[in-house]
This record gives C-alpha cells, structure tokens and sequence, in this order.
C-alpha cells in the first residue's frame, strides 16, 4: 500500500498564459504525505474529476514541488481541464500520490563523477505542455550539480505564441534558449531548429513534449550518439497499470535477444529512454 | 459447534458470512476483479489483495497477442470505451511470470482464457490443468479483436461448442463469460450450462463507438471498443436477472458496480458473487470499499449471509 | 440565382443550410423530437415549435393502449428507465384530437405506429393514409410491451416480413425504428432496406432493470424497461455508423444526444437527421438549444451544409 | 412560451427537523420572474441536480411564495434531495417555473359567496411531506377569507415523529390540530384517528400525502358527500407532461359516459378530485 488517492487543497489557481493554468495544491491532507508525496521529476498525478459525467482520472505531470505543495501546470482543452482551471482557493480535490517513472539522474551523476576533471553539459528541450515537468526536474538536476563549475545545465523550450515558466526555469538553468513557431518572443522557429542555431555541445538530454519533436530529437541523440530520456503521452484509463489502456512499443534485450515489448506509458513511463522507444508507430 | 458459532469463526466481521461457493470452490467474499481491470502489483500498491474473494486475471491466449493500436481508451457519459484488444504475453509467460507472484496472495485464482478458435481455447486451457490456478473463465464475448471472440458468444450453436470442446480439455471448473451484444442472452446461458459450463459470469462490454467531432475521426483507433461503467448497469442488472430464472449453475454479475449498493443490486438479482471492473481503474481501491460498503449494508438491515441477500428480493 | 444565394434565401442563419431530405420529404433542419418525450401543447409551453425540423409523435396503435402500472420512470448512472409500455389513446383518437392541432405547426409530422400482430400495424398505416402527416416510424423496437414490438425487430425475418406488409398498406414514406436489443444491427437494417423501407430510425432503448435494495423490488412495476439517455451513446452512435455502412436510405439517428455536438457526432456517424429524446425530458428546450449548438459548430468549423458534415469523416 | 428553465439564487437553506430541510430561493434572476412565479398553491417546481450521474430533475411542492422568493421543504431521501441540502447561501440552483394544476379555491369561494349567510369550515388535511404545500395553500385562503366570520380554516396535520411549519400555519388556519404517529407531540394517531376524534363538520377538504391516507379521506368524504381535492405524487420523468411517465387513473364523463381516462398526475395534477380519482389500483 505504497500509493493512495487523497483529498488536496486548492491553495491558489491562476491563469498564467492563453489557455493555460498554474494550480498550487496542499497535500498535507494525507496522513503521510510528505512520505508519498516525494515526486521525483517527470511524475505526474492522477486527477480525478467532479463533474460525475467524467468517470476517467486526468493525468497531469508534476512541475514543481515544495514541502507538501505542489504545482502542476496545464492548458484548458476538454471538460476535466475547463472544471479544474474553475477550482478555487480552499477547495477540495481529489488526486492520487505520485504515478508512473520519473527521469532517471542518478547512473548520469554517478558517471559525471567518475571522472571528476570532465566538463558535462546537461540540456532540457521541451514544447509546449512538456515544459512544466521540466521545471522540478531543472530543480532536482541544479541541487545535484550545487555549486560544481564543470557541470552546466541548459533548457530550449518550444511554445506555440506564448511563453511561460521562462523565468522559474531561469532560476535553476545556466542557460535558457527560447523558440516560439509564431515568433512572439525569442527564436521564431521550433525548439529544435533553435538548438541546431545554438550548437552547443550536448551530453545529456531530458526531454517532454509533442510525439514528432520526442522522434526527432531521439534521432538526433542517436546519430550523436548522446543519451536521451524522453517523456511520453498517451490517452489514459487507470493511469497506474491496471488496464494495459496506455502501451507503447519498445525494444527491450531479453536473454541476450532484442524483442519488441509492449511497456505502459503509465507505469513503465512516462519517462523511457530514447533509444529504448519503437518511434516508427 | 452450532451453525452460529462456525460463521462468527471464519468471519471477521461480527457474525456475517460472506463466503460463497462456485463450482464447489469457495471464495471468502463475493468480491472479485473483473477480468483486464486487475494488476497484483499495481493495484496491490493501493489495497490489500488478500481482501478480495478471487482474482479474475486478464485474458490470456495460447501465443501471445499484440492488441490493438493506441488510443485504446475512450471516455464516455457514465463510462468509457476500452480497445485494449486482449493484449497479453501468451499462456506460457502467464505461467512462468505472472501465476507464482499470483499464488501468493490468498484469494482464488480465476484465469480469464481468450482465443481466436475453439482450438486455441482448448490448448490454452490444456496448459493450465496442471497448474494452482482455481477456476477458468472463458471470454467467448470480447468484442474487440476481429478474428474471433465475438461470434461465439453471440452465437448459440458455436457457445455450445466452445463450451463442449473446453469442457472435455479442462480439469477445471469453467465459467462462460457471456456478451451483451446478443438478442436473447438467456438462450445463450442455457447452451452453455447444457454443455457443462459450472458457471456463467456475465456482462462483458457493450460494443460502442465515440467520435472526435473535433478532429473528425474515431476517438479509438481500433474505430469501436467496450463500453463498460455505471452507464451500462441497467443492462447488466436485467441479465443476470433473466439468466438467474433460466439457468440454475452459479452467476458472476458484473457491469457498473461502483458501490457496494450496486453489488447488493447485482446480488438481489441473482448473482453469487460479483467482478469489479472500471470502478477499479477511476478508484484503484474500489473493490476493497465496495466490499466494506456490501458490509455496511448486511450490518444495517441484519442480513448474515449473501444467500439472504439473494433470496430477499419480493 | 446560384446555389449560394438559394442556400442564404433558404436559412435564416447566414449561408448555413440546414435542409435534409428524407424520403423526398424536406425538414428545414435535422432536429427532430424523438418518439414518446413530446408533447405539442407542454413542450410548446417551453420553445417556438416551429423551430423543429420534425415532430415526431409518441407510439400510436390501432386501438387504445392502456400501458403499464406506475412506477414507470426510473432514473440510473447518466441515463433512465422507462417503462411507459406504449400507452396511447388509439389511431382515432389520434387522428381527431391531435393531428389537427399538430398541424397548425411548421415542422415535418411523423407518426410513431405501434402494433401486437402486423395486422395491427398494418391497420394503423391505413388509417393515416389519407392524412395530412408527412411520414411514418414504425416502431418494431419497443422492449415495454409484452405482447410485442420486441419480437419484430429482434428478428430479421419478422422485421422483413413487418416491412413488406407495412409497404404495402402505407402511401406515406416509412421509417422502421430498429431496437438494438440484437446481435447484429446491420442484419436488420438491411432485411428491411430489401423490403422496401424508405429509411432508418435507430436505436431504441435498450433493455434494463433497476432493483431498489432498500425495498427489495424492481423499481418498475413492470420489472424491466428501456434505458434511453447519454449512458447509451456510444451504442447508438456505433449502430449509426455500423449501419450506414450497410444500406443506402436514409437515417435518422438517436440515443443519448444531450448537445449540439452529440447530434453532430451522429452526423459524422452517417445520420442524416437526429432525434433528441431523453434530453429533452430534462431541458424542455434542448431541441432548440441543441439546433443553435450544432449551428454554433457549422460555423466555428465552415461547414455550410449537414452533407459536408457528413462527409467529413476521415 | 410560457414556462423556463431558470437559476435561483439560495437565500437560505436550514434543517427544520430530523432530515427535514426548508430552503428559501431568489427567483429574480429569471427575466420576468414576478409573472412566471405567480405560483398557485399545489404546484410543485422542478430541481435540476448538479450531480451529472442524476439525469431527471427532482418535483418539490412550492410551500410558501412571497414575491420573487420560494420556500420549499424536502426532506432528505436519496441522492437528489442530500444534495439539495448541501446548498449554501448564495448557491446558484436550476429549477424550472411553476409546474400542474394547483387546489382549486375559486369555485369554492363562488360557491360559498352565493349565500352570504351560511357558516362554512374548510379543512386541510395533511400527512407527513404532504404538509409543505399546505401553507402557501393556507395563505391564498385566508386571504380570500379576509375578515370574513362565517368562514372557519382548521388544519389536521400528521407527523411520524417531530413536527414542523406547525407556527407557520398556525398563522393562516384558525384552528391547528396535530397528530403524531409516536405520540411525540400532539394526538397519539394518525392524522384521520385525530379528524374522527375531534369530529368537527367539514364543508371542504384540501389534502396532501401518502396514498393510503388520500384514499381513506377520499372514502370518508365520499360517504359524507363533502367534495375533496387531492394531491397525488408519483414517480416522474420529465415533471412538465412530455413522457407520460406519471399516469394515474381518473373516472371522466364524456358525452354523457363514465370513462376511464389516464391522466398525467405532473400536468392534469397533481392535483385532482378525490371523486375523479380511481384508488382501487
Ligand atoms: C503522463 C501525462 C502527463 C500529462 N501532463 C500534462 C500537463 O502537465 N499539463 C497538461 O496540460 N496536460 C498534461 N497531460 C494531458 C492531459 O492529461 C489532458 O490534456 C487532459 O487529460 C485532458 O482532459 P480534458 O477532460 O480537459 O479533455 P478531454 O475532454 O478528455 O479531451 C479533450 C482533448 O484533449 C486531448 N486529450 C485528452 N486526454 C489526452 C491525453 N491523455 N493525452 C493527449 N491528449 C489528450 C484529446 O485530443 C481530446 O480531444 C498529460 C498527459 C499524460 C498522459
Ligand atoms: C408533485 C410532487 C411533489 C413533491 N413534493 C415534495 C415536497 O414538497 N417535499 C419532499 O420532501 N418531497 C416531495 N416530493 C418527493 C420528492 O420528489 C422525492 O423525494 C425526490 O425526488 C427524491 O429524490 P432523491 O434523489 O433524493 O431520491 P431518489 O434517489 O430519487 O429516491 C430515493 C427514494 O425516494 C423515493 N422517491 C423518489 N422519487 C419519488 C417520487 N417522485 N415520489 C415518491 N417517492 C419517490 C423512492 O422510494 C426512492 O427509493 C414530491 C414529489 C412529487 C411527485
Ligand atoms: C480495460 C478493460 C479490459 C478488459 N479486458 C477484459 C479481458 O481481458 N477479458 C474479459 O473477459 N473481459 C475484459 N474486460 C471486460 C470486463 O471484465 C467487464 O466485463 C466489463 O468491463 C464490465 O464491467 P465494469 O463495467 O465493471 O467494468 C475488460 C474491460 C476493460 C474496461
Ligand atoms: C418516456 C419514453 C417514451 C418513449 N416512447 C417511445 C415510443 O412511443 N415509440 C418509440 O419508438 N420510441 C419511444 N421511446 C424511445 C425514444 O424515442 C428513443 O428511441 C430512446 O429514448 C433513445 O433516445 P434518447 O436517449 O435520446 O432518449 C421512448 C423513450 C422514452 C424515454
Ligand atoms: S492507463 Fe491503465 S495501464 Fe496505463
Ligand atoms: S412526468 Fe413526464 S408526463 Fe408527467
């Protein structure tokens, strides 16, 4: 009994772009919360709705955590997404204790510091939703890195029009590269044209977002021959494994053979490895 | 030792006695998994397996399946629309892999079997003769996967003979796992108990279909799926009533039950015990809160025994 | 004049056209009432009547029927039971009392017939052969009445052999509404295409039972009854689409439309015009909120007319 | 256009008894809300739940009107009605305008003004959540009675246990006669042992509850030919008489012949004739 769905508290809800919604919530509530509610970045939480119509959980990753609070951001595009966004402080709601794999940084650290003369830098790329995630996960990396000058941590993040979270992602990243695709703020291109101008020399790569972005940056880490760690959607049931609703192809060696294993993007995931994922579908 | 005495020993509530028993094996409680809603690891993060009356695994074929394409699931008014398309690693992985961890815990084991011919079933039922597994339940009604499922359970003649072959493979009891989508489903359950079936557990999912008017195109890519949930209870509710006057072996009702009032619905009329299914992917813990709220429910009116329940109905 | 301005002439909403033809019948717009949730004189208490495309009447026999026992009506997860069994004050009743003062109305007239024996049905036909309603829906679907309606549409040699006969007697365009009570929607569908059907109204209810624990009895006096409303959608929306796909006349589509784009999700299905039943039990108004609806998504998404809609599937 | 759907404002919302609640409404939102709330005693509106799971609105009898503001009192049976008595000040509520046929005064009272001499007593007799419509119905009398001696407005009015509106329609009824089932308060009886003990003469009679009761009432006023109005209840669906879900059967002449005629308890009704109504059933 290591997970729970428990009652949180709206602690604010407010409108921080076009569409698009930062929720704070206090999970003091559950008894043990702060044991469930070690996140580690690139989890998300199950929300479950109000309105009675919608029976599913809504998935939504976990951007920022705080003690007991956390803070998810997420765009209004359905009913689940329209109620959430109409919380106010103070009400109840109800979500689940951190789901699913989040990124994997501990065998990057202990390779960093294997060799302690190598200078490394880590890139986050994220579009549009994906960029949330990336917020607790810049967090998590930055506290690694503490005051180490040789380790540097860079974000390019892709929105549509416009821009947000730049300023929170500014805090923990030595650099952050903005594209938007309409031009209104920073590089008018797509994230990945925009980090083909930078030409940095990448060694690691986080990334979350749109499914044709994730392929191509996992061809490109390919070709570099760079690890990739990307984090994938999928239309969910349970959102905890128990329905088999979320699978995604990926190439797994077993007994020394490389197979094709379907994995759940809910439990298995969200977070797989560039080259562990079978793009081609 | 009275009667009495012996249902306050096996219970641990007061003096109820929730057990029941299906072809001659016994389950603590009512309370089971409905078939392709039920993981032991992930669902046993969030309650006590050995809570549960028996687990109803998910289908499992003779080779191993792919399923269909994502999106596989669909959400709906009062339900949601699954085209999982029996996705699974084969009989052989089931056993190596997946039945130990399963023989762990205490309740029964029910293992749901699907195939693409009656072949296929029997060789897939063969495998677990020799196994702990307590019980088979053969899905002759998913209406996902277009090679077969569907054609038997919505045929008489061939659930007959799907019934007959399985019956002469397997050293187990078998329970027939019946579609909604037919005319008359009481024809159907009759076929089958003819044919030796020890039990009947019904409903599997309604066929449906939800389209993103948006982006103008089936929501699931598989175009139709199961429709499953509270929505589709009525219809469940009424079958197992008519199958319950028609046939005398033991029935699993399933369909919607999202609270343990639903399950004294299901048991009220006629089921002997009941399956847990989408309630259990929105609420990972429903099946242990049903079970308490089936309880609460007994406490209330003085009920002490689910055959109590079963004959109360005026 | 080009078409366009024809189109602007026509509708009052831009250059939207909202026309649908049916059986060489014109309906200004595909929102029709369905069968049994209308009532001229209360619904009219709520919206300009004329606003419909058609009206289409509750289920009208040959003589009067008496109907069922109250409890009629019970309520379940998104959807409701009813239980009416087709009460109606007879063809000549009909004819006399009502059809005048629906006549004084814009919209289409669509009369619902019901029967026991195809006799009766037939008989009923004649009856309005010479009158001023504009077509016919044969209910062949109705799982309320005992001593019929299910066995018709649940067979496709009985439906065939209703709609030969029912051919016969009528001058009016038919529509034979299908229950989906069946293993196979698209079998019947095309057994009455063959016989001549002028076009397609589906689905009827489905077949449901709610027991009230509490008091340990069904909630219905008659035990079981229809579930209409949105839990049963995505059945609906899956036989529209099931079935445009196997015939060519056109369809009236129903179940569970509750907005403007549950009605465009049947269009998408292939309907060609839609009831709105249940919903309109709830909100007197939504027909006419529902036609706004569907305008209010033409014009975000530039469809000008239902057939692009229609077509629009990819 | 003659009836709305409309949003009503919760004023207040108050337990009055055990699972017995009163709720005040603002029906001013609704446009030309003083025309459509020109409710009659023995209507009933329809509330729309806010749980989605609840499709069909729920009937409440309208127990007392003043100006723009409603007064119902439910008690708390199920889902739609617990709900209900969740609402809080200020709450938004969809509820339909008035809706049936209410008690039938003005031919009385025609009846009654032709012979300004004769002394009449009118009764209304209630059991139970039969009360509540009571009052509204008992204002709209004593009003027309006004200062008028020869007329005399006694209540009987029936409890299981506690009792409630007992001050309120003490204040219209120039008589208050209460009986309880469990001998709580008042008469130890139901409300009919109370009538016969009394045994005072009525000229009319006005009832409301359970079947059984309206039946025996509805005998009784048959033997001592005093006429009766009735108002029934019944399982609905649509509340406005579109789904002929709430039939109930009356005795109706036509053209000279006593026939049985199946009329919609929502929109004929709820009111009807105790001599109209067939019991039997
Ligand atoms: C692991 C995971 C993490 C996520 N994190 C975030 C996040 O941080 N912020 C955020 O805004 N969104 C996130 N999403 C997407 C979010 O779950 C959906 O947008 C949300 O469930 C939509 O609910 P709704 O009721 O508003 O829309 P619905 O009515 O359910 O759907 C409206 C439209 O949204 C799309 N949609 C619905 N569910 C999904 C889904 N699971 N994946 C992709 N598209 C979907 C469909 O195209 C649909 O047409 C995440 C999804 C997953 C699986
Ligand atoms: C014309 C009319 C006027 C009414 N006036 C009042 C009133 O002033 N105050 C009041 O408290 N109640 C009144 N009722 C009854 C009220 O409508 C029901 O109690 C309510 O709809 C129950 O809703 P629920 O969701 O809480 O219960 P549900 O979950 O719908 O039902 C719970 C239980 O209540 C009973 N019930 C439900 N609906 C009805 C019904 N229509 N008639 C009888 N029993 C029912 C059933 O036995 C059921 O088991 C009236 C009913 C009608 C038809
Ligand atoms: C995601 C999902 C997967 C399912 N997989 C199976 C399966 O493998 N075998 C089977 O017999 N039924 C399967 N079912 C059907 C359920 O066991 C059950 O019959 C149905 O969902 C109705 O019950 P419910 O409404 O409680 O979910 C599945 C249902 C769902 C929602
Ligand atoms: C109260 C009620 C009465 C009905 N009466 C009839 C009828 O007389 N004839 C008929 O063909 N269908 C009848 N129906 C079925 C509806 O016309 C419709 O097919 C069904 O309710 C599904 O649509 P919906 O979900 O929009 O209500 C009735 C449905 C309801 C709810
Ligand atoms: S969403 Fe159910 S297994 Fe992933
Ligand atoms: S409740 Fe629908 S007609 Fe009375």
């Amino acid at each position: 009994m290591t997970k729970k769905i428990i009652e949180a508290q709206v602690i604010s809800n407010q409108k921080i772009a076009e569409g698009i919604f930062r929720i704070t919530l206090d999970c003091a509530a559950a008894a043990d919360a702060t044991e469930s509610f070690n996140a580690k970045p690139g989890q998300f939480i199950n929300l479950y709705p109000r309105d009675k119509s919608m029976l599913l959980p809504r998935p939504i990753s976990i951007c920022f955590t705080e003690r007991n609070r956390i803070t998810l951001v997420y765009r209004v595009v359905g009913n689940g997404t329209r109620e959430l966004s109409c919380h106010k402080e103070g009400d109840g709601l109800q979500i689940s204790t951190p789901l699913g794999q989040g990124y994997h940084i501990e065998a990057m650290f202990e390779a960093i510091n294997q060799d302690p003369s190598d200078h490394k830098t880590i890139a986050l790329v994220a579009g549009g939703l994906g960029i949330p995630p990336m917020l607790e996960l810049a967090k998590t990396i930055r506290t690694q890195i503490g005051e180490d000058r040789r380790i540097k941590l860079i974000a390019f993040l892709g929105f549509q029009e416009k821009a947000f979270l730049i300023e929170e992602l500014s805090s923990f990243c030595h650099e952050v590269h903005v594209a938007t695709e309409k031009g209104d703020f920073g590089f008018h291109g797509t994230v990945l044209e925009l980090m083909e101008m930078q030409n940095i020399v990448v060694d690691y790569y986080f990334s979350c977002g749109p499914k044709p972005m994730l392929k191509a940056l996992a061809a490109h880490c390919h070709r570099i021959e760079k690890p990739l760690q990307v984090s994938l959607e999928e239309r969910m049931g349970c959102g905890y494994g128990a329905c088999v609703g979320c699978t995604c192809k990926t190439k797994e060696e077993k007994d020394g053979l490389m197979r094709v294993t379907p994995k759940k993007v809910c439990k298995d995931g969200p977070v797989f490895f560039g080259e562990e994922v079978i793009w081609s579908e | 030792m009275s009667k009495q005495d012996l249902n306050l020993d096996v219970s641990k509530h007061r003096n109820l006695d929730l057990r029941v028993s299906i072809a001659g094996i016994t389950l603590e409680n009512p309370i089971t998994t409905a078939s392709g809603t039920f993981s032991a690891k992930e669902s046993g993060a969030f309650y006590d397996i050995d809570e549960l009356g028996a687990i109803i695994t998910k289908g499992v074929s003779i080779a191993p399946w792919e399923g269909n394409p994502t999106p596989r699931i669909a959400e709906t008014y009062g339900g949601m629309l699954n085209s999982v398309g029996l996705q699974n690693p084969g009989i052989d992985s089931f056993i190596k892999e997946e039945l130990p961890y399963l023989r762990t815990f205490g309740p029964r084991i029910v293992v749901n079997v699907v195939g693409k011919s009656i072949g296929e079933y029997c060789s897939a039922v063969e495998k677990l003769n020799d196994t702990e597994v307590d019980m088979l339940e053969i899905n002759i009604s998913c209406p996902n996967i277009k090679e077969g499922g569907i054609s038997f359970g919505a045929d008489e003649k061939l659930a007959a003979e799907l019934t007959r072959e399985v019956r002469k493979y397997s050293k187990k009891p078998i329970l027939m796992k019946l579609t909604p989508n037919v005319s008359d489903i009481t024809e159907i359950a009759r076929a089958v108990e003819a044919e030796g079936a020890d039990g009947i557990s019904l409903i599997n999912t309604l066929l449906g279909m939800k389209i993103d008017i948006h982006n103008k195109r089936t929501v699931l890519w598989n175009k139709t799926g199961g429709l499953s949930g509270p929505a589709i209870k009525p219809v469940a509710v009424r079958m197992v009533y008519q199958v319950r006057r028609s046939v005398c072996i033991p029935i699993i009702g399933l369909g919607g039950i999202m609270t343990g009032e639903d399950a004294v619905e299901f048991l009220m009329a006629g089921a002997d015990a009941v399956s847990i299914g989408t309630a259990a992917l929105i609420d990972p813990t429903a099946p242990v809160r049903i079970k308490s709220e089936l309880i609460g429910f007994m406490n209330r009116y003085g009920y002490q025994n689910l055959q109590q329940i079963r004959e109360s109905m005026l």
